[in-house]
């Protein structure tokens, strides 16, 4: 089989084992799970960590999988569409990071660590604001998603990252409810012991959050094509004037505009996996990650908005599932930065000059 | 009393601010959301004690019999003061119907309950099946006797939950064209075979309900107008309605919130945020003018045609883009399922949600976007 | 009769005698104009002065109407239909500034007096590089429009304005055709003589332009209802699939989007009209002009752009009249300033400040 | 001569990045407008020359036999270096059509004539009535012995003036549905009862003609395939045009200029513009990558769907909105009638009015929205 075979076939069995785990068309186990602490089920979590989810990107050497960014969207992009609320994302960015003990307990779903790198609103780059000293770690991270299910955070601090146990004195976590039925923790740190984590270097850190930024992407990307999905059937199904929905030029042109937007969104994503999964120089990688999610950012929000229009007075209800995508369309938009965030970082990271 | 048709203008319209700071309720300026009958009913109860809680009511019924003019001195106030709408179904489209179409009997029963709030109505018309389509109403009333027979369901029924009566567009005569077999029927909502179930929105509110009727029976005292002549009165007082629907207030409301935002996010002096703030701005400015316009037109007593749905088209899709952008400037926060900092006036997600069904709602944009282009600019059907 | 009623009876009188002289449906004159120098017919604006046109918004003592902005408005927004070349609001805007005899030549139609205020691309307020010494004038402006048919230009200058007859000695003028077929003028002063034209104070000529402003916004206004109008025409007449395309959901509500907007541009042209009318304070005056026109550039370039999109490849001839309202929009929007600085100078004038 | 399909891509990159310096006319590079033939033709005859004229065609009728992967890399250079399109209705589409459908004697005598220059093909397919519905042609051939005789009209038929042959779909079953009664005629231009109308667009530019069939009679020869398989000929070989028409070039080009634009109006560096700009540089940037995953389809030798229409819809609205963009900040030079400072490279005007036509033709946008909600979102019709 040819090497491009070989990877689509990789692809198809990660997509394929994503819906097992987690079948996309049943959204009763995610509503069972809004607004609850923790707000995830330990057990599909160990069964994600089961599957090898965690650690895909890492060499087998290190207990990974040695897969490649490519991989982890399209798996991600699953979950997305499934609107799956276990914190994978961030369970694989800190396994980038963490080594030996810490990293075994994490792949083997023993203990849930979660990145703590945010120190004020709209952050891209990782706050360092925070102090590691004798072992203990001082400073404030904000926006920890789904912080509550952390058996320990992976911290960014001025001095190296630091692992913190969640129950360690001087550990103090508040927790706001978001949109999506989970929760964004603000976590406090006084002097709180910690291990430091060695390894891991700022650029590695640095490259860790890209991938993390490009993987909600991915996660967007799911998430809408499904929202998207539900909104066609919706619109060959309800009936008004004796047709259709769907039948009405004005709602099939407005369709077709959204499919575009979906398909520039894959286009990207994919594009942006491919560049971070070959060698290259590090701006137009952390370009291609800016220029993924500021589409993924824009598109999700424009497709789960008119998701809702086109679904009319019924769109409106809680009870109807295609609102949750929106929700988690609101949350997941900003996160890791907006759209407007991103762009900025494109222009600056790849400057026009007159190459004319 | 004072005659106020006979004063000034601006004297109306201070007495009107004056009651307003002297009686209004502070806790309820500008609630995030509508309110329900337990917490407007101390204002509603005000306003009928004084005698202001019809403007547009002739004398004779009770009501203010204020001339347009003034009735939009009033709105604008109330707007200005953040005050919020009551349970008002039966003072601002039941109580004209029934002035203009009801029997004596009728009248004389209902609009006095109408103003002492024993009566609290909701309005029966969209269901499953007729939402942009409302004509296509499926609801049946079947002649028996003296009575007549209601089955079928209303759904986005505001504050049903509220009501303790309902007025109801039903099918009268099923060979009829589609408009024409509809009647208007009063229904109490204790009437054995109605139930009511709230619908909890994507802002996690119960402003909406379906109302069911099971083998309903109303006494034929209960139809309004003749049989079958349902559509046509409830499609008749649309006028004002059609000009209030677009009244800037919410786009202003939210343009505020959008600014105490970006101030808040630090994002407030960006060139870029600067440019957009701008055009939304000069976007809430035209469409103030054009209203006026319209408002122009109330004055001297006319009636706006078709063409008044541009106000709705436009004021709802300017409410949208406006919280549109407080999401895109919130950062993380435009996640958050609670305003920030515990502050209700930085609170871009429940805005953001709550502008949602006003592209929907009093005949979805798509549907407006068909009449003015057939009705107005004269393109084929 | 009521104040109010008389006001639009007067309306209703200007819109009938404009369309008496220059009448909107026949655009054979226009065309016939094209690209020529002088681009103007002399007859016709004989005719126009003859109406009182140029000195609609002069007092009657000083051989005016005595009308408002109002009025000139409508005058203008039916030249708009009409597409007509002659520089009335330039002619106006000029007759706002002169008195005695040049004024009285000026209105008697035997001199085209054209203001030349312009130093740099873009500009609204009025440039005052050039020099006025010793009754002679040296400096250079631009984009003044139609200037080969003027007889004499009323020149901003450092030292107040000034009157250049065009064929004086150090004149020279620069002509580059325009889209519409009309064409802007570069005039370079060089030590011309010059007749100083002292009762013109600063705030009267930042008054003045602020006029020519809006007035192009309601020639714009005019153009854009009548591209419109002829745009609904073919979309009830031309047949697609055995249907007028009319009849298709997506152009129809298309056609409702852009007849809002012109709903909103009149209503800001009027609006503008009415604050100009009354008397009140400088900067909601000229705000008031900035809204209107940065209203009209956009919707006026957006509507004739949808225009052509609606008429199909027929659009994109030259031979058919839409065209011609595209071009004409493609002149104006930008003269006297584009959208974009005309919202930048709202936002100047009328900054918001905590007020809720 | 080398076997171009041996090379690697790269060599073959550099090879033809090689002859195009080497023989490309520079004077010819990026032109404001599409060239007519006595501007082009000395490119055509090299072209004739080297044996390149026709990458595609099989090497058996003169053509190069390249791989679609070897065609998609020769025609990246030749939009990176500008080379002007030139009147190549016959390599590109004819030619195709005749070497699938055409008889033996049809390829004899038509394609080497196409190869060397001899006959120019234009394409007579729209008309006045049938321009987004292409399959109600109206024009007729009817038999008459060994003769067919046409009549009626074509219209945006790309540079008929120069050309001296047009192929023609033409009506010969009016029974048939619509699609199905079409039938393909070759035409030499010169033949009694034709002629040619130029028509002058916007940019003032005679691209487009009206070209008049009056009894014009052609020997049974002239038709390819079979009676009433026209429409089903020419749209067989749609695919590659499907995904050609979306090429990011003609954005990239603008966008190119729109940058020149703003660093000469002074407005580059700001704020407000950079926002704008970046985003219609990543508007391109992900179109391109949406274009090269059509590419890859083609690259694996398969024909992509309809889908595939996306590309023309979004490239030819980011075309125009960046063409927009450039008269909005362009001052009053948005109105002038020739470039600015008389460099063609600052002409916004002229840019502006050239983006107009790409959202109608090819299948207007409207159409192009119609067949994507339908044929690829399985809405219903």
């Amino acid at each position: 089989m040819s090497v491009a075979a070989d990877r689509s076939e990789n692809l198809r069995m990660i997509r394929d084992s994503a819906g097992a785990v987690v079948p996309p068309g049943d959204l009763r186990r995610v509503r069972a799970l809004r607004s609850g602490a923790p707000g995830i089920d330990r057990d599909v979590w160990r069964e994600m960590c089961a599957m090898g989810w965690p650690g895909l990107r890492l060499p087998e050497a290190e207990g990974g999988s040695g897969l490649g960014m490519a991989e982890f969207c399209a798996l991600v992009e699953e979950l997305g569409r499934g609107l799956v609320p276990e914190p994978l994302i961030q369970g694989a960015f800190a396994a980038r990071l963490l080594r030996g003990e810490a990293l075994e307990a994490l792949l083997a779903g023993e203990r849930i660590v979660l990145p703590a790198w945010q120190e004020r609103a709209g952050a891209i780059a990782a706050g360092r604001d925070a102090a590691l000293r004798d072992g203990r770690v001082t400073g404030r991270k904000l926006f920890v998603p789904m912080a509550s299910c952390a058996d320990a955070f992976l911290v960014t601090t001025h001095d190296g990252l630091a692992l913190v146990r969640a129950d360690a004195p001087g550990v103090s976590l508040e927790i706001a409810g978001t949109q999506d039925g989970g929760h964004f923790g603000t976590l406090s740190l006084d002097d709180a012991p910690a291990e430091a984590v060695a390894a891991a270097t700022e650029d590695a850190v640095d490259e860790a959050l890209d991938e993390a930024a490009l993987a909600l992407a991915a996660y967007l990307l799911g998430a809408m094509e499904r929202s998207f999905a539900l909104t066609l059937d919706y619109l060959c199904t309800r009936r008004q004037f004796g047709r259709p929905i769907g039948s009405f030029q004005a709602l099939q042109h407005r369709a077709a505009d959204l499919g575009i937007q979906i398909a520039l969104t894959r286009a990207s994503v994919e594009s942006a996996a491919a560049t971070l999964d070959s060698a290259g120089p590090a701006a137009p990688r952390a370009a291609a990650v800016s220029r993924a999610k500021a589409r993924a950012a824009t598109a999700s929000m424009l497709v789960t908005r008119q998701a809702i229009q086109l679904h009319g007075a019924i769109g409106y209800t809680d009870e109807a599932d295609i609102g949750l995508y929106l929700r988690k369309a609101m949350v997941l938009a900003n996160l890791h930065g907006s759209a407007a965030e991103h762009r900025a970082r494109y222009a600056r990271l790849l400057p026009e000059t007159d190459h004319d | 009393m004072t005659d106020l048709n006979a004063l000034d203008d601006e004297d109306f319209r201070l007495a009107v601010r004056r009651w307003l700071r002297e009686a209004y309720p502070p806790e309820l300026r500008n609630p995030p959301k509508r309110l329900h009958w337990r917490d407007n009913k101390v204002w509603y109860l005000k306003l009928a004690e004084k005698g202001w809680l019809a403007p547009g009511w002739p004398r004779e019924h009770g009501g203010m019999g204020l001339s347009a003019a003034k009735q939009l001195i009033m709105l604008d106030e109330y707007e200005r003061h953040g005050v919020a709408r009551t349970n008002d179904h039966g003072i601002v489209m039941l109580g004209p119907l029934l002035i203009r179409y009801g029997t004596e009997a009728q009248k004389s029963r209902f609009l006095p309950k109408i103003l002492s709030g024993e009566h609290i109505w909701c309005q029966g018309y969209s269901e499953p099946n007729a939402g942009s389509d409302l004509a296509s109403v499926a609801t049946t009333a079947v002649r028996e006797g003296e009575d007549w027979v209601l089955n079928g369901q209303k759904t986005w029924t505001t504050l049903a939950n509220d009501a303790n009566w309902i007025f109801v567009l039903a099918r009268t005569d099923r060979a009829a064209k589609k408009q024409e077999g509809i009647s208007f029927f009063l229904v109490p909502m204790d009437a054995p075979g109605v139930t009511v179930r709230p619908i909890v929105n994507l802002d996690l509110h119960d402003e909406f309900c379906e109302v069911f009727f099971d083998t309903v029976r109303v006494p034929h005292d209960n139809l309004v107008g003749a049989v079958n002549q349902g559509w046509t009165m409830a499609k008749a007082l649309l006028g004002f309605e059609r000009v209030m629907i677009g009244s800037p207030k919410q786009s202003a409301y939210a343009l505020g919130r959008l600014r105490l935002l970006a101030q808040r996010m630090g994002g407030w002096d960006d060139p870029v945020f600067q440019d957009r703030y701008t055009g939304l701005r000069l976007d809430l400015a035209d469409h103030t003018s054009l209203y006026e316009t319209y408002l122009e037109i109330l004055r001297r007593g006319e009636m706006p045609g078709a063409d008044a749905s541009m106000l709705k088209l436009h004021q709802s899709e300017l409410y949208q883009r406006i919280t549109d952008t407080m999401l895109e400037i919130a950062a993380e926060n435009a996640g958050l399922l609670e305003p920030m900092e515990g502050n209700r006036d930085l609170n871009p997600a429940g805005l953001f949600l709550q502008a949602r069904p006003v592209t929907i709602y009093g005949g979805s944009n798509e549907i407006q976007r068909n009449i003015l282009a057939r009705t107005v600019l004269g393109l084929p059907g």
